[in-house]
């Protein structure tokens, strides 16, 4: 387990230096890169905080959520009411603060259940609320809401960098932390982790709710993108399986992970979806399996596995990853 | 006495780690063979191995003169087989009863389940009050009890014991030992790990004393005993 | 409220729950038996449909035959999966222990792949025949024979699979083996067989399921995902792993469906169904007749 | 010479894809003819059409990223419209940002003539406001006296029902059952078994092409008698002809095109054109309409060429020929082309009912359903 | 001495199954008490009960005198108790110096500081023996060594009270004695209370400073080790009558 010896100050410093050219360059590229080319960015942007987002609950805590869409749609829809009505400036944070407080609302009841339990429930939970808009949108007599004179996508691009750098930080600063460690512990035996003081129900609804405060606010900027606001599609549980299989592809344990994985489909994507959109999603599909059955630890496992001089320090299995341990664990007695 | 279970040049492990660094250990039919040795020498790998839950890398493994080697332990119980593992591995949801009925899953052990299950509550009267309890709730002991009446509900031409005293109480720790001993009476072959190098060594015919994947010593359990550095190593004289 | 006797809504309700139990017991048998969530249940049941669809228009087969086609060719699948997915998978007990968190991305996978191969392959044309539409009138209802012939063959597939596990200690067996997996083989269960078994006959539930709701509705490739969030409404309802809460929970579901819009509006449908389904898991998350606590 | 490139996505898969098929057929039997004939006439230059066509596999999501990449990254010169409602509103976004023309086709809203879009038109005469209107009228004109309406919760629909509503209680209609539902319904017993006991004159199913299906069979089931039975979208495909075969006669549906209307001599060529290509009838109203796009833009392109600015004044000014009569737009709905309703009559002949004075065959009340 | 921990009259019942049947006794600051029983007495249920695992069905859990029965199992190790599991439930993927470090960070001791939890967790394995291995997953340790790191992990959170649950179990005699002088140790250096169950006599008897002995539920005898072991009751319901002494 590469993650269980700490770098030496060399190592993170040479991570982190890599990591501050990797995002000077993307702040860069809106002068080089054609609109289109931004856009693209900003996607990729969007993907890499939703899905470090998810990994800094799921990921930790082996509560696998697909539910994340709910977060994303809350942020946009809360955009799209307020639109022209507010800054974005203050549109945006409060967007996270409100997904922030729907995760708590939720996680509260939610995360009493564990395994596939929470899985399911968490999608159901995203597809009660997704109808539950729907149902608020068609009393209001709206279908679809259209939001004009939008930030062009320059300006749009670097808060969405913004929201990557802080996922990507925070993954980082929680691999590292008490928090993590205790998040962790929970993963693995909920009830041992009680027992040797981790407050667990706190520490849950904590990371559940950070892990829904960004993408509130990656969903209030996606929909100023794409100006059209609606329901079924931005509460989608397509989004919420997209994240996750970000995340697995990436290698949900480190911190690069979200980076590689939202990287790795984005480019993918690319290149395919618009002209072989079946192709496309075949070769995702085989990926997701492949990975799973192949390399547990995802990409960033395998880049870790190639790259470590210390190579045996990698761990077998990639270890955890989310679920180490989904199944219930056996009463506390 | 012919050799019932017998394993040859056994070498298995976990991983990068290999624990049995060829290993030779015969079980007599009609005897009870202890194995003992210290924490880590390898004595459940060995068992496990007998058993079939884990593949030989190296070596062979022979029953009643056939080779089994190759067999899984599913095959292994129907040809006769049983292992009560170390840490017990009850199934945590099904209710003493049912654990029973369980134990009897092969063609050969089907017949005539339902008066070995009276049998086992003769034996373990507690589990006869427990038997609507689902396993995982047991305490430890009790659970302790429930997997050797259900490897004995396989009808074993062999049973092996993985530290079968292991969080017992003394009284049934003496009880489960008489017990082995009649069950050994009645023409059963016991291969037996234990702790309680003792107790063990008192019910054993032969003894193999183990230590970091290797048989160091065998012989006569009666014999051993005596041994004044048996004595010291395990018996904390 | 007379409307809530209409013999209408009635039939509706029995018919829908019919069909939900069917789709939901093949998800809940891979889940009962190897704590795998089967994503791709709603998939494989499009295949089945496509099957029958195929069989009728192109061969000219009656559905009712050409069920046991798709129901072979889901069981190969299931077959086909189980041995290159899950086979080595369920064998490493490091990889097991994610098993059940794997399973779903895995799943996940098969189902994206299936969709998109069969649009590739068939276009994503919705795609429905007219078999058996003739209608009858049942007392005061007239209902197409073929919602009948489903509610008949719903009823006894599900009835067969109940008693098959009911009464031969294979039930037994498989739930042993999701508990204890080396306590499984040493009272000698062949995992890799049961397991095999499993994947064959939940596939071919699927497989069955599919080529009958073909009979009344169009398939498409995109058709699969509402049946398997449907069957995991379902499943969790009458409770993970439990057959005949699986029974129960479709015909809540069915009832809610029907009922509920019946007395509300449509508009509702959705969150009705969610809404029950939260509230069940908030207050009694193992289902109705789930066994163990979470 | 360089080809004039066209860009487009279209719900090649997913849920609109049924629909969406035929709108292509119309785009590609265009290019093809355009080019048979030498090529697009761009302000008096003759170049070849080429078509860049993208799947947005119904995701209206997807529609809007691809029309972006499409105007940024392709570099197209033209742009066609995607399939529907949902898509078009999701571009129209894109479109303003990039201040892009576009003849949209299958869609109409209220909502993008409110925010007062300068880069889209609506050939359709299907806007809601008008089209609940005249509904209601030719209701009235049937002897309609009460009515129910089940609409599904997307745009299209819902606009239309919001200006419905009120023009039939002002036509004297009563409502007697109004109920909305989400999209994914699998089951309309409920719904229907309701109307069924309101035994209303009208059933209008304000639908998307899944659970029109769904409302035909199951009323089909439950034999609904309502002698004015109107479902909308989808009824006008081919898909649903082949589908429910003479079921499907009777039901009153959306078209305001229809090759029997001799007023309109290119409309057979075209019915003609298209069936013999595509071996099925061209849709009476999505496939009409991206046709009647192309015959916009070539009309366009020839007086304003390529430059955008041109070629947004020149839409919105000239009056174009089309398979579809006279067009005409006024902001971005079409002013000329009156709002038309169309029914199926023996064995699936696409006819226009309403109005009166276009009509190509009288209104025929549905009697009932075949066993 | 003065009293750290008392039971009050402890009640835990499952459905008609009465596990503890009104037990109560005190623990003094820096005593090791013994607590033994046939199968299923009741012992563990009455750590889950006091580690605040299983909330009592009645009766008093009192830590300096203060009520603390039905407090979440974090709060009360936060005050000073932590138990170790009969069956053993280690944090299989996390590192052996993981374990103990999470339980240094979020235990009484609540070392806020990641490193400094690393040293004091580092310095419990040494203590514990398990250093050489703390870079192994957990999941790789054998029983005996997952016995060893149940206590470690207990040890790091920095108790006041520490509880044992059948620890030296499948230990030989000679392990049990260095294992014996570990629990010795270890009560000196931190200053502990020590609640151990155990089903290995002997040990139980030379460590123990009292022992209680549950029998179906209840206290059926509570003494020094020497008025234990000769105790009528105990012999016949426990030892049993003709059973195999370690030859001592
Ligand atoms: N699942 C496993 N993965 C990796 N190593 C293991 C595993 N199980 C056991 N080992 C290692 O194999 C060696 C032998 O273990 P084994 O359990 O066979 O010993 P044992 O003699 O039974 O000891 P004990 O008396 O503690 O039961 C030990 O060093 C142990 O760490
Ligand atoms: N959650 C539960 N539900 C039902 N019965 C339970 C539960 N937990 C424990 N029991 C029962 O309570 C009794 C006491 O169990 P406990 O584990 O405390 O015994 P113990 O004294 O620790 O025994 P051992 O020495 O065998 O470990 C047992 O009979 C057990 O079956
Ligand atoms: C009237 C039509 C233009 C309607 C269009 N097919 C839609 O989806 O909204
Ligand atoms: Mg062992
Ligand atoms: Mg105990």
């Amino acid at each position: 387990m590469a993650r269980t010896i700490p770098p030496s100050s060399k190592d993170s410093k040479g991570l982190a230096a890599l990591g501050g050219v990797l995002v000077a360059l993307a702040a860069c590229s809106p002068l080089v890169l054609s609109a289109y080319g931004v856009g693209v960015l900003m996607q990729l942007c969007a993907w890499i905080a939703l899905a470090g987002s998810w990994v800094a609950f799921s990921g930790m805590t082996g509560y696998i959520s697909l539910g994340h869409a709910v977060f994303y749609g809350l942020g946009a829809y809360l955009m799209a009411l307020a639109w022209q009505g507010a800054s974005i400036f203050v549109i945006v944070p409060v967007a996270g603060v409100a997904a922030a407080l729907l995760a708590v609302a939720v996680g509260y009841p939610a995360l009493r259940v564990r395994g596939p339990y929470f899985v399911i429930l968490t999608l159901g939970i995203s597809e009660f609320l997704k109808y539950i808009v729907v149902a608020i949108e068609a009393a209001l007599g709206s279908s679809g809401r259209l939001l004009i004179d939008t930030p062009d996508t320059v300006t749009l691009f670097y808060p969405m960098l913004g929201l990557a750098v802080l996922a990507t930080g925070i993954n980082w600063l929680l691999t590292r932390s008490r928090f993590g460690a205790g998040l962790r512990a929970i993963r693995e035996d909920e009830v041992a982790a009680a027992t040797v003081g981790v407050p667990t129900s706190r520490l849950k609804i904590l990371a559940f709710a950070l892990s829904a405060v960004i993408p509130g606010m990656v969903g209030a900027l996606s929909v100023l993108r794409t100006t059209y606001f609606e329901p079924m599609q931005l509460f989608s549980p397509v989004t919420s399986f997209t994240i996750v299989t970000m995340a697995i592809i990436g290698g949900s344990d480190r911190p690069a992970g979200p980076i590689l994985g939202a990287g790795f489909i984005v480019l993918l994507g690319e290149l395919l979806w618009a002209r072989w959109p079946q192709t496309y999603m075949i070769i995702l599909g085989v990926l997701l399996i492949g990975f799973v059955l192949l390399a547990p630890g995802g990409l960033s496992g395998v880049l870790d596995k190639l790259f470590s001089r210390k190579g045996a320090a990698v761990n077998q299995a990639g270890n955890g990853g989310p679920a180490a341990k989904l199944s219930a664990t056996e009463g506390a007695r | 006495m012919p050799t019932l279970l017998e394993a040859q040049g056994a070498c298995a492990g976990y991983g990068e780690i290999e624990v049995l660094g060829g290993v030779d250990v015969s079980i007599a039919a009609g005897s009870i063979t202890a194995v003992i040795g210290s924490n880590g020498a390898g004595k459940s790998t060995l068992m496990r191995s007998l058993a079939g839950l884990l593949p030989l890398r190296r070596g062979s493994i022979r029953f009643d003169g056939v080779d089994v080697t190759a067999r899984r332990a599913h095959q292994r119980v129907s040809d006769g087989i049983a292992l009560v593992p170390e840490g017990r591995l009850v199934f945590p949801d099904f209710t003493v009863a049912e654990t029973l009925r369980m134990g009897a899953f092969t063609p050969r052990s089907r017949k005539g389940w339902q008066p070995r299950v009276e049998k086992m509550y003769e034996l373990f009267p507690r589990l006869r009050e427990r038997r609507s309890t689902q396993a995982g709730l047991l305490s430890g002991g009790e659970q302790q009890m429930l997997a050797l009446a259900r490897g004995l509900m396989s009808l074993p031409r062999v049973l092996l014991l993985d530290e079968p005293s292991l969080g017992l109480a003394p009284a049934m720790a003496d009880e489960v030992f008489t017990a082995l001993r009649a069950i050994r009476d009645q023409g059963m072959t016991i291969g037996v790990v234990e702790q309680n190098v003792y107790a063990a060594l008192s019910i054993a015919d032969t003894a193999y004393v183990m230590e970091d994947g290797h048989v160091v010593r065998h012989g006569p359990a009666a014999a051993l005993i005596g041994d004044p550095s048996i004595r010291q190593a395990y018996l904390g004289l | 409220m007379t409307q809530i006797l209409s013999p209408e809504l009635l039939l509706a309700a029995l018919m829908l729950a019919s069909t939900y139990a069917l789709v939901a017991m093949g998800l809940n048998l891979i889940y009962g038996a190897m704590r795998l969530l089967n994503v791709a249940h709603g998939e494989v049941m499009m295949l089945g449909s496509y099957v029958a669809f195929w069989g009728f228009t192109v061969l000219g087969v009656s559905p009712l035959v050409g069920l046991l086609g798709a129901m072979a060719l889901a069981a190969a699948l299931g077959a086909a999966c189980y041995q290159f997915f899950f086979k080595s998978q369920t064998r490493n007990s490091a990889v097991a222990a994610r098993l059940e968190a794997n399973s779903l991305l895995i799943f996940f996978g098969l189902s994206i792949i299936l969709q998109n191969v069969v649009s590739m392959v068939f276009t994503a044309d919705a795609r429905s025949y007219g078999y058996m539409d003739e209608l009858v009138q049942l007392g005061s209802v007239s209902v197409a024979v073929n919602r009948l012939v489903i509610l008949g063959i719903s009823v006894g597939a599900a009835a067969a699979v109940m008693a098959f596990f009911r009464f031969s200690i294979y039930g037994l067996a498989i739930r042993a083996l999701i508990q204890q997996r080396d306590a499984a083989s040493l009272v000698g269960i062949n995992a890799d067989r049961v397991n095999l078994g499993v994947f064959c006959l939940g596939f071919a539930l699927a497989g069955l399921a599919g080529s009958l709701i073909s009979m009344t509705e169009s398939v498409s490739p995109f058709t699969g995902f509402p049946y398997t969030i449907a069957a995991f409404v379902v499943v969790i309802l009458g409770g993970l792993g439990s057959l005949g809460g699986t029974l129960v929970g479709g015909l809540l579901l069915a009832l809610v469906e029907v009922y509920g819009v019946a007395l509300t509006s449509a508009a509702y449908r959705s969150i009705l169904v969610y809404g029950l389904f939260i509230l069940i898991l908030f207050v009694r998350p193992q289902g109705l007749f789930g066994r163990k606590a979470i | 010479v360089e080809p004039v490139r066209i860009g487009m996505s279209m719900a090649k898969t997913g849920d609109f894809a049924p629909a969406g098929v035929g709108q292509l057929n119309a785009y590609q039997l265009w290019a093809d003819r355009v080019n048979a004939a030498g090529g697009l006439n761009v302000a008096g230059t003759k170049r070849p059409v080429q078509l860049v066509v993208y799947d947005d596999q119904s995701d209206p999501g997807k529609a809007a990223a691809i029309y972006e990449k499409l105007i940024t990254s392709d570099k197209v010169d033209l742009l066609l419209s995607p399939w529907g409602s949902p898509a078009h509103f999701a571009v129209v976004g894109v479109l303003e940002r990039y201040k892009f023309p576009m003849v949209g086709s299958s869609a109409a809203s209220l909502q993008i003539r409110s925010i007062k879009a300068k880069n889209i038109w609506f050939p359709t005469s299907a806007i809601p406001d008008v089209l609940g209107a005249e509904l209601a009228r030719m209701m009235k004109a049937q002897g309609v006296k009460t009515a129910a309406i089940s609409t599904i919760q997307l745009p299209f629909p819902q606009e239309i029902k919001r200006f419905l509503v009120p023009a039939a209680e002002k036509e004297g209609i009563k409502i007697v059952y109004n109920q909305e539902y989400a999209p994914g319904i699998k089951d309309m017993t409920g719904n229907l078994s309701a109307i069924k006991r309101a035994a209303p004159d009208a059933v209008i199913a304000l639908s998307y092409p899944q659970d029109s299906i769904l409302y035909l069979k199951q009323a089909r089931e439950q034999n609904i008698v309502a002698p004015f039975q109107f479902v909308a979208i989808g009824p006008s495909t081919a898909f649903f002809s082949k589908m429910f075969g003479a079921n499907l006669d009777n039901i009153v549906t959306l078209g305001h095109w229809s090759p029997h209307q001799k007023a309109w001599p290119k409309a057979m060529p075209f019915f003609e054109a298209y069936s013999a290509k595509y071996g099925e009838a061209p849709d009476y109203l999505d496939v009409s309409l991206a046709w009647v796009s192309c015959e916009i833009l070539e009309q366009a392109v020839a007086k304003a060429g390529l430059d955008k600015d041109k070629l947004r004044a020149t839409i919105a000014s000239t009056t174009f020929d089309t398979i579809n009569g006279p067009v005409a737009f006024d902001g971005v709905q079409n002013k000329l082309t009156p709002a038309m309703f169309l029914q199926f009559q023996q064995g699936g002949k696409g006819q226009i009912v309403y109005p009166a004075n276009l009509q190509t065959a009288p209104f025929q009340k549905k009697t009932g359903w075949q066993k | 001495m003065s009293t750290l921990l008392s039971l009050r009259n402890l009640t835990r019942r499952y459905g008609g199954n009465i596990a503890v049947n009104d037990v109560g006794f005190d623990v003094a600051e820096g005593e090791i008490l013994g607590i033994m029983g046939a199968n299923g007495a009741g012992k563990t249920t009455l750590f889950a009960m006091i580690a605040g695992n299983v909330v009592p069905s009645s009766g008093q859990i009192l830590l300096d005198g203060q009520a603390v029965q039905g407090l979440p199992p974090e709060r009360i190790n936060a005050l000073g108790v932590s138990r170790t599991f009969q069956i053993v439930r280690p944090f299989p993927s996390m590192t052996v110096l993981e374990n103990a470090t999470v339980a240094a960070m979020y235990g009484r001791r609540q070392t806020k500081s990641p490193a400094l939890a690393r040293e004091q967790a580092m310095a419990v394995l040494e203590e514990t023996g398990l250093a050489d291995r703390a870079h192994l997953p957990a999941s790789q340790l054998n029983l005996a060594g997952r016995k060893r790191l149940e206590i470690a992990r207990a040890l790091a959170t920095g108790p006041r009270v520490l509880l044992l649950d059948e620890v030296l179990a499948g230990l030989n005699a000679t392990e049990v004695e260095a294992a014996l002088d570990l629990i010795r140790a270890v009560r000196e250096r931190h200053k502990l209370s020590i609640v151990i169950i155990e089903h290995v006599m002997k040990a139980l008897m030379r460590l123990s400073d009292r022992i209680v002995v549950l029998h179906e539920g209840r206290k059926v005898v509570e003494g020094l080790p020497a008025e234990v072991a000769n105790d009528p009751r105990v012999i016949k319901a426990y030892l049993g009558e003709q059973r195999h002494a370690h030859p001592a």
